[in-house]
């Protein structure tokens, strides 16, 4: 096998997957996915680039700083947006309340999307850190 | 002043006191070691009779405080014996030592005084680890070893005890601690778990086990409290249970036979401990006023002459370092205040007239005389005989006479003596004053101990066993060995116990390996399957299993050697169990 | 018992697994397959899961007109759920094998108790 | 809107901000985690006061998470037993946080400490989430959050072993949720309800008995793996032995009570008061597994050696009494059971916490070395004492309360039951005298000796131990020592102050 092939390939493909994997977590709240599904979506486009160019090239896209940093601002925005539902005088995620200057129905989807948004960060740095660790603990070895 | 502050829980007094302990030092400390028993004698003085400090605690009745002329007369005793064996012990520097006899005092008194089983289970409890504690402290081996046989026993007891309190609570609804009658089967575990404390055979050996392994002076507590206080609550739960005579009578016999032949100081007055507390039994089941009378003046008399008869041996072993006869004798000469204040404690128990010991046993033996049991009669009179025997002719003999065989040794510190002077002086004070005794007995009295037919009787019964110690004194001379009794059982209990620990445990996963491999072979069979890999982990298991059974044989083995795969089979095998059972219907109700 | 068979075929495809799973984690020696059994296993309940909330011609669950039979959403997310648990279950347990073979040289469970 | 009626969700909210603050502040400075963490499990703490105090004062706080009602969306569901346990384990949690700060520096790499606070939050969240939570299918959820927080934490120092123990428990405890998720399935199919109230009623309505019986089965064996259960315990050892003291506390302390805790909680709630007589299916085994798991776990923890795994063992037997008390349900056996819920808690996070103590002083395991540490470290030995008595059944303590309601409850049932817990009591009696003994009278010229060996124990090079006398703990070690010796005593005597909460537990329970 050419690594070239691959190689190539790859490179043309990940941003397609990448920008496949964002539009799933931004229609989260219309058509079926989310943040979940689009976060790992994402998350295997690096994947790939590591597998194609070597676990370094994909820490040196994201490092492990910046995968912590965005896997807790993921989980923590998602505690806010929740945190705002208890501000607003609701409950907790009881997102819909939230005294913005639009329609309800408006409020919610927005909130949606965030939620949806705040999950994939968190998701893809997730997806990427697992393979990282992996990969990275068995080089060190060889 | 005194009657605003006092009285309080004589209990509270000491724990609290022990728990001061480690905070003082120096001189202060010995004074606060005398000052807490004054205070609590003091404070049982302005004790007026009736029941008090009951509190309410979820749903039981806690009583702490029933002061009656049966528990009162063991207070005053149980405060000036801590007196005395603190005088005794005042020199001893490490606290732990002094906090654990003070809260087997006071312990103690929290039993005597205890109207509900609850709050007497909580003091035998601190009893049982306190005493524990005060063996403990000798740090040796085998008195690590006695402390912890002790300790077990004691929980054995205690929980026939506790298993006996919830049956009474569950068939009365209360848990009240009164007189017992009937025919339950409460009844009997708490009869037992009261047998373990007063150390009545066959649950006798915890005491001349542990006893003897004591410090010098923790011993002396330990001596005082824990049987009397198993007296006490016979005599409060069981009196005139037929069956205690017999035990008694025959527990008197018994415990003067093994003194006779006992070579340890210390261990032959444990067996005579056996012996004297017969008497108290004996009495408790003929249940008469008298005998009741009888059994609770001997218990008081019996705890100043035991003590005294402890801080003997116990001197002699301070000063020298020897417990056993054969290697002790000719002390006479370096310490003749200590011998003649031990034969005061050795007439006392022999009954001699004019001592304690006179007045309290004359009584039992009478009323069981009165009673007509004429056999329980003669088998206490011969008991008495052998006590003088032992107690008083050849424990000293050995000590003090005999062949000299040239121990350095002196008298001991000044506090050891000035406390067996003054438990000699309370032992002769009541011998011949026995109204001071008598008038805080529950009963009216009306029997005088000194009728010439009773002294002379007495007097003649000694003196035949004095001319025969003299022809038979090497006779009976104590052998360098151990006398075989009934601990032998629980000696070996241990160790086997702990092979049972070890051992079958893993003859027990050995089992399990070989089912497992059955279990394969059946798989094999059934489905005509014939995997390599299941015939493989079959054939291990079975060698496993051989393996695992003879290292049993031969030493400990390791336990828990189990693969994950087994502990998953075996999760399946339960869900599997239960599954199945519930199709056959087996489990629906 | 025959006819029982057709409308259940889920059930028993979801039992067989479940006991092929556990087969492999009581059976297999190495750490890694039986990681695989446990994979196996929960993908059996999933599958169960799966199977319970299809109904036959039930559309998907997004609301729309004239659609009366919808498909019950709610286990669905239920599986969801299971598979990002068996994600990090395996990624973890992986991690684990990866760690245990660097420091003892080995993946066999009958020699790793041994030790 | 009263803010403290959101406290049900901000107690698990506030720890896992924390667990996900903890690695951010670690990437600015790792120091900052400690105190980070300290702060949102006192906070935490705080919340399940006042959510007992409430529940106590106005009974059962349901909150839908969302605004959803209950049959859709999450149901928070707060009852007597939920909040008292609730508090338990955030305090307790509360307190091993504290203790780690100076013990797991020796422990772990500086790297990894970050993750350490997270893991540990994350713990008592999913912890406490599972205690909080109304719904069948969110107890999986958080159970799983916990436990493989335990696995991680298990395995974080990387000790000869513990990478195996990890496995081990991973694998078990996998097995068992899994079957948890396919019993909630199950239980789906037959009623279409998650929520377990909706479930009981819906159950009592339903015709066939089997399917039910099937899920409960499922349900509670799943659950029984969480717990220890006798025959299902082998994970238990080597993960509570071989993890750092404070994870040894969480996991022996509180992780199987919360296992415990779901198996009350799908005996009682999901299947409810109307289903208690069918329910003997599982409760009647359980009782004898338990019993079974009281001697045996015993016995097993008087053959060890090592302290930390005598211990361990001594919580098998613990879980026994525990669900034996749950199993028999009877009023007596139930207050006594979920009394020891607590009475175990404090008593064997003291002992650990001690054991952990020693460990990183002097480096001791072996219970025979314990000789002569009294006069080294006389506080944290008294607290042990106080523990070891508690936990034996000694009356003064706490230990002995329970125990006496458990007997009482388990005559009620069969004399076997009541010979069995007093057997027990007395076997454990025999191990944890013979540490005191050698503790405070063991014979000292073995001292000399243990200071040489004890240098190097489990691939952890500890700190020399040191020659001057009086060594304890540093503080942070020391006060949640003392704080749980106290608790674990002075409940013996104010019985009715855990008593007012666990009896309308219990009542609720029980349908009274």
């Amino acid at each position: 096998m050419n690594p070239v092939v691959i190689r190539t390939v790859t490179r043309i493909l990940v941003p397609f997957i990448q920008l496949f994997g964002f539009y799933i977590i931004v229609h989260g709240p219309v058509s079926p996915g989310g943040g979940f599904q689009g976060g790992v979506v994402v998350g295997a486009s690096m994947i790939l680039l590591a597998l194609a160019y070597g676990a370094h090239e994909a820490e040196s896209k994201v490092s492990h700083h910046v995968r912590i940093a965005m896997d807790s601002l993921g989980s923590l925005a998602y505690a806010g947006i929740g945190l705002l539902g208890i501000a607003a005088g609701g409950l907790f995620l009881q997102y819909n309340i939230i005294p913005l200057p639009l329609p309800p129905a408006r409020v919610n989807g927005i909130m949606i999307f965030l939620i949806g948004v705040a999950i994939g960060v968190h998701i893809m740095a997730l997806v990427l850190s697992l393979f990282l660790h992996t990969t990275e603990e068995t080089e060190k070895d060889d | 002043m005194i009657e605003h502050v006092l009285p309080v829980p004589p209990a509270a007094l000491f724990i609290v006191g022990a728990l001061l302990i480690p905070l003082l030092k120096g001189q202060l400390r010995k004074i606060f070691l005398l000052f807490i028993p004054i205070v609590a004698f003091v404070n049982l003085l302005y004790l007026p009779q009736g029941t008090y400090w009951t509190y309410h605690f979820v749903g039981f009745d806690l009583i702490f405080g029933r002061v009656d002329s049966t528990s009162l007369p063991f207070g005053y005793i149980f405060v000036i014996m801590a007196f005395l064996g603190a005088l005794y012990a005042i020199h001893v520097k490490e606290s732990s030592e002094h906090i654990a006899a003070f809260i087997l005092v006071g312990a103690s008194l929290g039993a005597v005084f205890a109207g509900d089983y609850l709050s007497l289970y909580l003091f035998l409890a601190i009893m049982t680890v306190s005493s524990a504690f005060l063996v403990f402290s000798r740090r040796r081996k085998s008195a690590t070893d006695a402390g912890f046989r002790y300790l077990i026993f004691h929980f054995f007891g205690g929980s026939l005890l506790l298993a006996g309190i919830i049956l009474y609570y569950i068939s009365t609804g209360n848990l009240y601690f009164g007189l017992l009658e009937g025919n339950e089967l409460y009844l009997y575990l708490i009869l037992i778990g009261f047998l373990v404390k007063a150390a009545v055979p066959p649950f006798h050996t915890w005491l001349t086990d542990a006893y003897p392994e004591g410090t010098a002076t923790g011993s002396v507590f330990l001596s005082a409290f824990t049987t009397k206080t198993g007296v006490y609550l016979l005599v409060r739960a069981f009196p005139g249970t037929e069956i205690l005579i017999w035990l008694g009578a025959i527990m008197a016999v018994y415990g003067v036979v093994y003194a006779v032949i006992e070579n340890d100081g210390r261990k032959l007055l444990a067996y005579s401990i056996i012996s004297q507390v017969g008497y108290m039994v004996a009495a408790a089941g003929l249940g008469t006023q008298m005998a009741i009378n009888g059994a609770i003046a001997h218990a008081l008399c019996h705890i100043l002459y035991k003590a005294l008869l402890f801080m003997g041996p116990g001197a002699v072993l301070q000063v020298t370092g020897r417990e056993k006869l054969t290697e002790l004798g000719g002390l006479f000469k370096a310490m003749p205040v200590t011998f003649w204040l031990f034969m005061v404690g050795g007439v006392s128990i022999s009954g001699v007239p004019f001592f304690n010991g006179f007045v309290s046993k004359t009584m039992i033996i009478a009323s069981a005389g009165l009673q007509g049991e004429a056999v329980v009669y003669v088998l206490l009179l011969l008991a008495s005989v052998g006590t003088f025997l032992h107690t008083c002719l050849k424990l000293p003999y050995y000590m003090f006479f005999a062949t000299d065989r040239g121990i350095k040794a002196e008298e001991p510190p000044r506090n050891m003596l000035m406390s067996m002077g003054l438990t000699a002086f309370l032992c002769l004070f009541i011998g011949i004053y026995p109204a001071i005794l008598y008038n805080i007995l529950p009963y009216p009295v009306d029997f005088v101990p000194y009728t010439t037919e009773k002294v002379v009787e007495k007097i003649a019964l000694l003196s035949f066993t004095l001319l025969g110690f003299w022809l038979l004194k090497d006779k009976i001379a104590g052998q360098p060995t151990i006398s075989l009794d009934t601990d032998w059982f629980y000696r070996k209990a241990g160790p086997a116990f702990m092979w049972f620990c070890r051992n079958p445990a893993s003859v027990f996963a050995s089992w399990k390996d070989l089912a497992y491999a059955k279990i394969c072979f059946a798989f094999i069979l059934l489905f005509r399957h014939n995997s390599p890999e299941l015939l493989l982990t079959a054939e291990k298991r079975v060698i496993q299993s051989r393996e695992r059974r003879q290292l049993a044989s031969r030493q400990p083995a390791p336990l828990d050697s189990l693969t994950i795969g087994f502990s998953i089979f075996m999760f399946t095998f339960i869900v599997a169990l239960f599954l199945l059972l519930l199709v056959f219907g087996k489990l629906v109700p | 018992m025959i006819n029982l068979l057709p409308p259940n075929l889920p059930y028993f495809i979801c039992i067989t697994l479940l006991l092929i799973g556990l087969y492999t984690m009581i059976i297999k020696k190495s750490l890694i397959k039986k990681i695989m059994g446990l994979n196996i296993f929960s993908t059996s309940v999933f599958l169960f899961l799966i199977s319970m909330a299809y109904r036959r011609g039930g559309a998907p669950p997004i609301k729309a007109e004239g659609v009366e039979l919808y498909v019950n959403p709610l286990p669905h997310a239920l599986v969801l759920t299971g598979i990002v648990v068996a994600l990090a279950l395996t990624s973890f347990a992986l991690i684990l094998v990866i760690n245990i073979y660097k420091e003892h040289k080995t993946l066999d469970s009958e020699k790793l108790t041994k030790l | 809107m009263n803010i403290s009626q959101h406290f049900p969700i901000l107690v698990i909210i506030t720890l896992f901000t924390g667990a996900y603050l903890a690695p951010l502040a670690g990437l600015w400075k790792r120091k900052l985690c400690y105190p980070l963490a300290v702060l949102s499990a006192l906070l935490s703490f705080l919340f399940s006061v006042v959510i007992l105090l409430s529940v106590l004062e106005h009974g059962i706080i349901r909150y839908h998470v969302g605004g959803w009602e209950p049959p859709w969306g999450i149901e928070l569901l707060v009852d007597p037993l939920s909040a008292f346990m609730a508090l338990i384990v955030s305090f307790i949690g509360l307190l091993a946080v504290v203790y780690s700060k100076d013990y797991i520096a020796g422990e772990i790499p500086d790297k990894k400490l970050p993750a350490y606070y997270s893991l540990l939050q994350l713990i008592i969240g999913g912890m406490l989430g599972a205690l909080m939570t109304g719904d069948l299918f969110n107890l999986f959820v958080m159970t799983e959050i916990f436990s493989i927080s335990a696995y991680a934490l298990v395995s974080i120092a990387q000790k000869k072993g513990s990478l195996i123990a990890s496995y081990n428990y991973l694998i078990l405890a996998s097995v068992g949720t899994t079957f948890i998720l396919f019993s909630t399935g199950f239980i789906y199919m037959v009623t279409g309800s998650l929520n377990m109230v909706d479930i009981s009623q819906r159950l009592s309505a339903l015709e066939s008995p089997w399917v039910m019986y099937n899920g409960l089965i499922l349900l509670v064996i799943g659950f029984a793996i969480k717990s220890a259960l006798f025959p299902l315990h082998t994970w238990l050892p080597d993960a509570h032995s071989i993890a750092p003291s404070p994870v040894s506390v969480l996991l022996s302390a509180l992780v199987i009570k919360v296992g415990a805790y779901s198996i009350i909680r799908s005996v009682f709630t999901v299947f409810g008061p109307g289903l208690l007589e069918q329910s003997g299916v599982v409760t009647i085994p359980v009782t004898w597994m338990a019993s079974l798991g009281i001697l045996l776990g015993s016995i097993y923890a008087i053959t060890q050696t090592d302290i930390k795994r005598m211990l361990a063992y001594s919580s098998v037997a613990h879980i026994g009494y525990i669900l034996l008390g749950i199993g028999l349900a009877s009023t007596a056996s139930m207050t006594g059971g979920i009394f020891h819920i607590l009475n175990h808690a404090l008593g064997k996070a003291c002992l650990f916490f001690c054991a952990g103590a020693v460990l990183h002083k002097t480096g001791i395991r072996n219970v025979e070395e314990y000789t002569g540490l009294a006069g080294k470290m006389p506080i944290t030995m008294i607290a042990f004492t106080l523990a070891a008595i508690s936990l034996v059944g000694i009356p003064p303590t706490s230990g002995f309360m329970s125990k006496f309601y458990l007997a009482i409850g388990a005559y009620q049932e069969s004399w076997i039951f009541l010979a069995v817990i007093l057997l027990g009591s007395l076997l454990s009696a025999v191990f944890y005298f013979r540490v005191i003994n050698l503790i405070y009278f063991g014979e000292p010229e073995h001292k000399s000796g243990v200071r040489e060996q004890g240098a190097e124990i489990g691939g952890v090079v500890h700190r020399q131990p040191t020659t001057d006398n009086r060594r304890e703990a540093p503080l942070t070690m020391l006060i949640p020592i003392i704080i749980l010796a106290l608790g674990s005593t002075l409940f013996g005597i104010l019985v009715h102050i855990p008593l007012s909460v666990v009896e309308p537990a219990v009542k609720l329970l029980l349908g009274m």
